[in-house]
């Protein structure tokens, strides 16, 4: 698992290098960003987790909760 | 002859009651009563065939033209009467025979006594309708009382004795005051004659005599039709006789003492002095209204289901005295044409009761549980005829219901229409209860299990059953010619 | 033979079934055998004046004079030529199915039970064809005589107490609303004949229009408007046949059927709609079909839940009939239509599955659809019916009477109705999810196995299912022979 | 072809006549006929309207066919060949029929012209699912249905309501351009955001397709929800709300995906997060806005059967699809893991797969439009759809820690389907010129630009790295067995408590009411009793004295009476 894991990591950060070499078709500004899509695809995912965990607290029941 | 029917009217079957006594007892008695009333039938519809197509008909007994002598006259109204009389008189008759030879008990030497009494009974109803005098109106008032209480004492019930000597003071006190009103008049007027009191009173009409008479004939005749409260003679009287003379009086009497009333306060006083100045209609409206209710009350409670059924008539009288103390043609044209139709069913139930009481010996509640599942016929002929009693479309008793209810909205007034609906669903109540517990009810341990009644007593109480259907549909007569008396007794008719 | 000449045909043939019936008391196949052959007979007669009626011919019949101006009258109108058909289509397939029924449960007093039944369709085929007020109420009274009988078949305490709640309702307001009525709309109108456009207008005025019709319409007891709804649950303890075509057909449909003749042809519905009278009567029938739905949820024994439903359903009929526009009242007409063949189908499939399987709660079902999968399916297909799905008949009405509603501007009431849908589909779906889909109780494997009820019972309910396939092709006809009872 | 046959009736017909057949592979054969025969009788008819209806007076065209209804009832058909092809072994008639009725429905409703015609094919594609998932035949999948059903219809009365509310102001029952001012616009728009599963309106979905059955979900997953999404290109495009509407409904349900233990719930969350995309295109309202909703529409289909497929192998194999109790089956079901990723890459959006050329297009558009806070959302939501559904599902059911079940390969029939599937999605996305060719409006674009194909790869690169962190770290929270509140809980715990409680208050008081009335009644009888009884005063027998004192007391009161 862990050369997985390692793989993914050199695989990410050679696409986040990618950005360097060719000119980004950006509609907003934003886009243009240096690897913008990438820091912001990992900020959500973290951020949907966490979230995610803290809304467990919230909504999670037990599983004959409806009782049916 | 046909020119002499009114007078036959009363004199067959008052020739024919001393034959009776004469015959020796056996089939031959029944048969000579039998045919007097089928004549006494056949005379009174030619009789009302020739009123409708001709007019009034006047008959001078001896020859003697009125004021003098006693007219004899037939109207619209007295000749409809006379139908219903003769004709229950007659289907009671041919129920009477079984009822007399097999329940009443009476030895046989004394049967034809009955016959005899009955006969003379219907001779005094007939003869109050159709005489046009006054006095007379009186004597064969007496001839039918006197012959009722009779009839009513001759069953087996002990009860009945006491019950008829009630009648026979109460009855005694009616005819007493109505003798009295009479007198009244004849001091004032010096005529019996009713047109002839009619065209003489107005004159008078002021005068503390007329208004005591008035007041005395009100009662005397109330007394005797058994308005509220006058009407207590008539629970124990009804249910204690013997069913055929229960059915007889039941379909009869009352009705007579209506048109009595109708003819004294009508023709001889005149509409509009007795309910203009003497408002008579508020006295009997009230009576008539609490009568309706009161007794319907009562009725609901017995368990007796023939002194049910008397309660019964005092509140149908009740509607009948609505009816006419709502003083217009609809109005009357109810009560007319109630007093058929109440014939009619009254008719009915209290034969099939006798049609009950002649298997299991019992009219009461308890007793007849059960006894439609034995007596299919005899309680289906009870079932048509309290339909009609309830007022149920398609029989004779929603006909009547029909004009009371159009005669009360007519005059607006509301609350009475709500009333007279209202007290159709109590009859619903104690009609129901009957029919409930003769047919869902177990048969009571130790009740005989005999079969349907004989036909003898089925043939009559079917064939006012089915005169209830049909004279619930074509309403010509008993609609139709009640609206041609109601117009000759208001005098706006054609 | 023209149309007069059948009219009176229609009312007799019922009739002279009944009395061959009673002829052969003791002969059950010829006793059945005249039921069938007069339904069959009737179905002949009733239809063979559709055409004529369709093209706008009145026969019309004076059977007796009750009082001056005042006949027994039969005439046919497309309203009540559609009631007709509607009674005339389904008492072979009941006469059928009750063959099945009666002879499967070993039922009493047969002989008495098709006579009354007989007696009954001709009364309502009376009611189909009054052509005055006080024939149809003469009929209407006939019909609850003659359906008295019918409800206490069974003789016990409970089928007593619930004759004397039937007896009590239907002749209490009969006799002490609707008579009222009609004296008054004769006093008042002179008249009581069915005219288009009304009779009343300019004749009576106020707040007393509101009075009159509340006499009329809670005086029809039969359409089960609430209050007056209890006799309709109680009559339930009748054989099923009874429910089914009276209590689901016949009896109530004669009652949403005075309903909308007396708005139509008595008070008119132009005439209703300047005065505003019947705005009440939408909310009382709203009520009606909001509450008897939520009491059907709560039903377990089926029958009653469909007796719930009934009352539900009627409350369409009167709402549309209330709303005072021409869609609502083919609304209206159409959901006599569409209701009757639906609920027949569910009674006779409520009948089935106790002939088959004695089982009368809904809870009970559980797996049965699957031993009987006929009765489930034709369930399924009258439920959805009902409901108001395509491509079954009962989308039609639905789709009118929210026209109609739409037409008058009530909001609220589209709302209404919308919901009762939903609810409907709540409580009556259960029934064939849980037959088909729940699985078999534990511990029934000793009893016998389930089959499918007899022929005789499975037949007809397939056909009315179909019928209610049928219908929905054919809303468009229905509509063109509907269209001119509004037209004055 | 059959000039002016409707395909939806090939379906419909077919689908009682299936009945007729007998069991086994004979009805098999003929049910694949049927979507293929269909399939052909749409490619066949030129665009136009045909089978016109005169009913009442209104006009229905049952039968129109344009870029639009031609794409959705392609790919209908597609799903509808797939599933039976899934559904080979089945022995379930009424699955079986439903499975025809269903998509026959759903291709009536995109090809109807009219909205009576769209109303009559929503409601029966409600009443033939709902036995997809109570043939199941279990409590739960009763009870869901019900609800299912209910919601189902809820819609198709909404949309009763709106069409004649529209009917009465326009005097047309065309479908065309609806818009939110038209009378009957908001209820007919309400009625298609139930089945598109809006906000608020969408639980019926997370609830009922896990309930159902292996085959029922795959159908399901198809049909209603896009059917919608025509219903809504139809009526509402260009809808400004829809933007804002799409954008809720792409980014909420990826939370509860995240912490979903059932999978086939996961993937029901994914869809709905899924069909917000198309909704956002559906609410962009350009040529390409719409045409990536279509498109994407499409592709949706084909992966969402996919995955749907795959799990309902593993549900038919390992008996269940809860993540807490699997993992490890890629050892036991290879093939099954591997067209599941084939599903999982596809609904990323990997390039070269389907969705990396459909999802572009709503990008794009919204883009084009300058939507970027919406872009930046529907980013947030491709990045966390990649992470539940191209993650999550194979690696909590394929991988993860052994769960130790070891089972059967799914059968052939199912691998063929979900072999189809995959083919399908793969093709879309290597030759999306073809799809791109029967879109509704003519579009130049392409999908395999540098910039796209990097940012893309950077987006789910970097997403897939931030699931394994949190999954090394220990902070990716478990799968655990449970439930999870949604708005369902509204009508599952409340309602019945309210309602409960509201009924039993409002029976207490008829009962109270009754019971005052029926003591009121006894009084009133007992009271008239005492008088009027057997032994009552006014029913006894007077003595004769006082009968003649009565007598003689009337008298003198009418004397009195007369003489005043």
């Amino acid at each position: 698992m862990d050369q997985f894991f390692y793989g993914l990591v050199g695989i990410c950060i050679v696409l986040l290098l990618g950005d360097l070499l060719y000119h980004k078709h950006a509609t907003f500004s934003f886009e243009s960003w240096f690897g913008f899509f990438a820091w912001y695809g990992f900020i959500c995912c973290v951020a949907l987790v966490l979230l995610a965990k803290q809304m467990r607290k919230v909504v999670k029941r037990d599983e004959d909760y409806y009782g049916d | 002859m046909t020119e002499h029917l009114p007078v036959l009217q009363v004199v067959v079957p008052l020739i024919a009651a001393p034959l009776c006594a004469l015959l020796r007892p056996g089939r031959a008695v029944w048969l000579l009563a039998m045919v007097t009333c089928a004549l006494c039938l056949l005379i009174a519809a030619l009789l009302l065939d020739r009123v409708l197509a001709q007019g009034v008909i006047s008959y001078a007994m001896g020859g003697w033209p009125a004021p003098w002598g006693i007219e004899y006259r037939v109207d619209a109204a007295n000749a409809y009467m006379l139908l219903i009389v003769a004709a229950i008189g007659a289907v009671v008759m041919a129920f009477a025979r079984t009822v007399v030879e097999q329940r009443i008990r009476l030895p046989a030497s004394k049967q034809p006594w009955f016959y005899a009494t009955y006969l003379l009974c219907l001779t005094g109803l007939l003869g109050m309708i159709v005489t046009g005098d006054a006095f007379n109106v009186f004597v064969f008032l007496e001839i039918s009382s006197l012959s009722s209480y009779v009839l009513i004492s001759i069953g087996r019930d002990r009860r009945a004795l006491t019950a008829a000597y009630q009648y026979l003071i109460m009855g005694t006190i009616g005819a007493t005051f109505i003798l009295i009103g009479i007198g009244f008049l004849y001091v004032m007027t010096g005529t019996l004659n009713m047109a002839d009191l009619a065209a003489r009173l107005p004159a008078v009409a002021d005068t503390r005599t007329v208004r005591a008479a008035f007041a005395f004939l009100t009662i005397g005749i109330s007394l005797k039709l058994a308005l509220f409260p006058l009407h207590l003679w008539l629970p124990n009287a009804y249910a204690y006789a013997p069913s055929a003379v229960t059915a007889f009086l039941a379909a009869t009497a009352t009705k007579v003492a209506i048109y009595v009333l109708l003819r004294f306060f009508f023709t001889i006083f005149g509409a509009q002095f007795s309910f203009g100045t003497m408002r008579l209609d508020a006295i009997l409206l009230p009576l008539a209204l609490a009568g309706i209710f009161s007794a319907s009350v009562v009725a609901i409670f017995q368990t007796n289901v023939k002194r049910m059924l008397a309660y019964s008539s005092v509140a149908q009288i009740g509607y009948m005295i609505l009816g006419i103390s709502l003083v217009s043609v609809t109005g009357l044209t109810a009560a007319i044409s109630h007093l058929f139709n109440h014939a009619l069913m009254k008719g009915t139930l209290f034969m099939a009761l006798g049609c009950v009481s002649f298997r299991i010996g019992a009219v009461s509640l308890d007793r007849m549980a059960g006894v439609g599942r034995i007596m299919p016929w005899t309680m289906g002929a009870f079932v048509i005829g309290g339909l009609s009693l309830i007022g149920v479309p398609m029989t004779a008793g929603f006909v009547s219901k029909w004009y009371l209810i159009l005669g009360a909205l007519e005059r607006g007034w509301w609350p009475v229409a709500l009333l007279v609906l209202f007290t159709s669903l109590l009859a619903v109540v104690y009609i129901w209860r009957v029919v409930e517990t003769a047919y869902f009810q177990p048969a009571p341990e130790g009740r005989a299990t005999t079969g349907e009644a004989p036909l003898a007593l089925l043939v009559p109480t079917w064939t006012l059953a089915l005169a209830n259907l049909y004279f619930g549909l074509d309403t010509s007569l008993n609609a139709g010619v009640a609206r041609r008396a109601a117009e000759a007794l208001l005098g706006v008719g054609p | 033979m023209n149309s007069e000449t059948i009219l009176p045909l229609a009312l007799f043939i019922p009739l002279l079934s009944a009395f061959f019936i009673a002829l052969n008391d003791g002969r059950p196949d010829w006793r059945e055998g005249a039921t069938l052959l007069g339904s069959l007979l009737l179905l002949g007669v009733v239809f063979s004046l559709l055409p004529a009626v369709a093209t706008g011919a009145r026969p019309t019949v004076d059977l007796l004079e009750f009082a001056p101006g005042l006949p027994l009258r039969l005439s046919v109108e497309p309203l009540g030529m559609t009631f007709a058909c509607v009674a005339a289509l389904l008492w072979p397939l009941n006469s059928l199915y009750s063959i099945g029924y009666m002879r499967g449960n070993q039922e009493q007093h047969q002989t008495r039970f098709y006579i009354c039944f007989a007696i009954a369709i001709a009364s309502t085929i009376g009611i189909a064809f009054a052509g005055n007020l006080l024939t149809l109420f003469i009929f209407y009274e006939a019909l609850t005589l003659s359906t008295y009988p019918l409800v206490t078949h069974k003789g016990t305490e409970e089928a007593k107490q619930a004759g004397r709640l039937y007896l009590g309702i239907l002749v209490g307001t009969s006799i002490g609303f609707l008579l009222l009525a009609i004296v008054w709309t004769w006093v008042v109108a002179g008249t009581l004949e069915f005219a288009p456009g009304g009779i009343l207008a300019g004749k009576i005025d106020g707040p007393l229009v509101n009075v009159l019709l509340a006499l009329y319409m809670f005086g029809i007891g039969k359409a089960a408007l609430m209050p007056f709804h209890r006799w309709l649950p109680a009559a339930m303890v009748a054989p099923t046949p009874v429910s089914a075509l009276l209590h689901a057909v016949a009896v109530v449909k004669a009652g949403v059927f005075s309903v909308l003749k007396v708005i139509v042809y008595v008070f008119g519905i132009d005439f209703l709609k300047d005065t505003g009278a019947s705005s009440w009567l939408m909310w009382v029938a709203a009520l009606t079909v909001l509450l008897a739905s939520f009491v059907a949820l709560t039903k377990d024994n089926l029958k009653a839940r469909l007796a719930y439903s009934t009352v539900s359903q009627l409350g369409y009929v009167v709402l549309g009939a209330a709303l005072a526009t021409s869609m609502g009242v083919i609304g209206g007409s159409m959901q006599i239509v569409m209701h009757a063949f639906g609920k027949i189908t569910l009674f006779f499939c409520a009948g089935a599955i106790y002939t088959a399987a004695h089982k009368t709660e809904v809870s009970q079902l559980d797996g049965l659809g699957r031993a009987m999968p006929f009765t489930f399916g034709a369930f399924l297909i009258g439920a959805l019916s009902i409901i108001g799905l395509p491509p079954l008949g009962g989308s039609w009405s639905k789709w009118y009477l929210l026209v109609g509603a739409a037409d008058a501007e009530q909001w609220a009431l589209m709302a209404v109705l919308l919901l009762s849908s939903l609810l409907n589909v709540a409580y009556l779906l259960p029934v064939p999810a849980r037959g088909f889909f729940a699985a078999a109780p534990a511990g029934g494997a000793t009893q016998i196995p389930i089959r499918e009820a007899p022929l005789a019972c499975v037949v007809p309910l397939c056909l009315t299912a179909l019928g209610c396939l049928w219908l929905f092709f054919q809303a468009d006809s229905l509509y063109a022979l509907l269209a001119p009872i509004t037209v004055r | 072809m059959i000039d002016g046959l409707n395909p939806a009736l090939i379906l419909i017909g077919g689908s009682l006549l299936a009945l007729l057949a007998p069991q086994g592979r004979a009805r098999n054969l003929f049910m694949l006929a049927l979507p293929v025969l269909g399939a052909l009788q749409l490619w066949g008819l030129p665009y136009g309207e045909y089978a016109r209806i005169e009913l009442f007076d209104l006009t229905l065209t049952t039968l129109r066919l344009d870029g639009l209804s031609f794409a959705f009832a392609l790919v209908f058909h597609i799903a509808a060949l797939l599933a039976i092809i899934y559904a080979w072994r089945l022995d379930d008639p009424v699955q079986q029929v439903a499975g025809l009725l269903y998509p026959g429905a759903a291709v009536g409703a995109v090809l109807a012209g009219d909205l009576v015609t769209l109303f009559i094919c929503w409601e029966l594609a409600a009443v033939s699912s709902v036995f997809l998932i109570w043939a199941r035949r279990t409590q739960r999948a009763y009870h869901a249905g019900m609800r299912y059903l209910l919601a189902q219809i809820g819609s198709g009365v909404l949309l009763l309501a709106g069409v004649i509310v529209h009917l009465r102001a326009t005097g047309s029952i065309t479908f065309e351009h609806l818009g939110l001012d038209s009378p009957g616009g908001w209820l007919i728009f309400i009625a298609f955001g139930i089945k598109a599963a809006f906000p608020l309106l969408h639980n019926w979905l997370q609830d009922a397709y896990p309930e159902a059955t292996v085959t029922g979900t795959v159908l399901l997953s198809a049909f209603t929800t896009k059917m919608a999404i025509y219903a809504l290109a139809r009526g509402f495009a260009g809808t400004e709300s829809l933007i804002t509407i799409g954008t809720l409904m792409a980014m909420f349900p990826i939370f509860y995906a995240v912490i979903e233990n059932d999978l086939r719930r996961v993937l029901a969350y994914s869809m709905n997060n899924q069909l917000g995309f198309m909704v956002v295109g559906v609410g962009i309202g350009t040529p390409l806005g719409l045409d990536g909703a279509v498109a994407h529409a499409f592709a949706d289909i084909l992966f969402k059967a996919l995955l749907f497929m795959s799990m309902g192998a593993v549900l038919l194999r390992a008996g269940t699809v809860n993540g807490s109790e699997l993992g490890g089956l890629y050892k036991s079901m290879p093939l099954t893991a591997g067209l599941c990723m084939v599903g999982a890459a596809s609904i990323s959006a990997f390039p070269l797969f389907s969705a990396f050329v459909t999802k572009s297009l709503i990008l794009e558009a919204a883009a084009r439009e300058g939507h970027w806070v919406s872009f930046l959302f529907l980013l947030f939501a491709s990045a966390g759809v990649f992470h539940h559904a191209g993650i999550k599902i194979p690696f909590f059911a394929f991988f993860a820690h052994d769960s130790g079940i070891r089972c059967e390969e799914a059968p052939r029939n199912m691998l063929v389907a979900m072999g189809l599937a995959a083919a399908l999605c793969v093709g879309i996305g290597v030759f999306p010129e073809a799809l791109y060719a029967i879109l509704p409006y003519p579009i130049a674009f392409d999908p395999y630009t540098t910039t796209h194909v990097v940012t893309q790869l950077q987006l789910l690169a970097w997403s897939a790295l931030a699931f394994s962190v949190l999954v090394r770290t220990g902070i990716y929270p478990p799968e655990l067995r449970s439930v999870n509140l949604d708005f369902d809980w509204g009508y599952r715990k409340l309602m019945p408590v309210v309602a409960t409680g509201v009924w039993g208050a409002v029976s207490r008081g008829w009962e109270a009411f009754n019971t005052a009335v029926e003591h009121l009644v006894k009084r009133l009888i007992a009271g008239l009793a005492r008088h009027h009884g057997q032994y009552g005063v006014l029913a006894t027998t007077w003595p004769t004295g006082s009968m003649v004192l009565w007598a003689v007391v009337l008298l003198g009161a009418c004397l009195i009476f007369y003489y005043l």
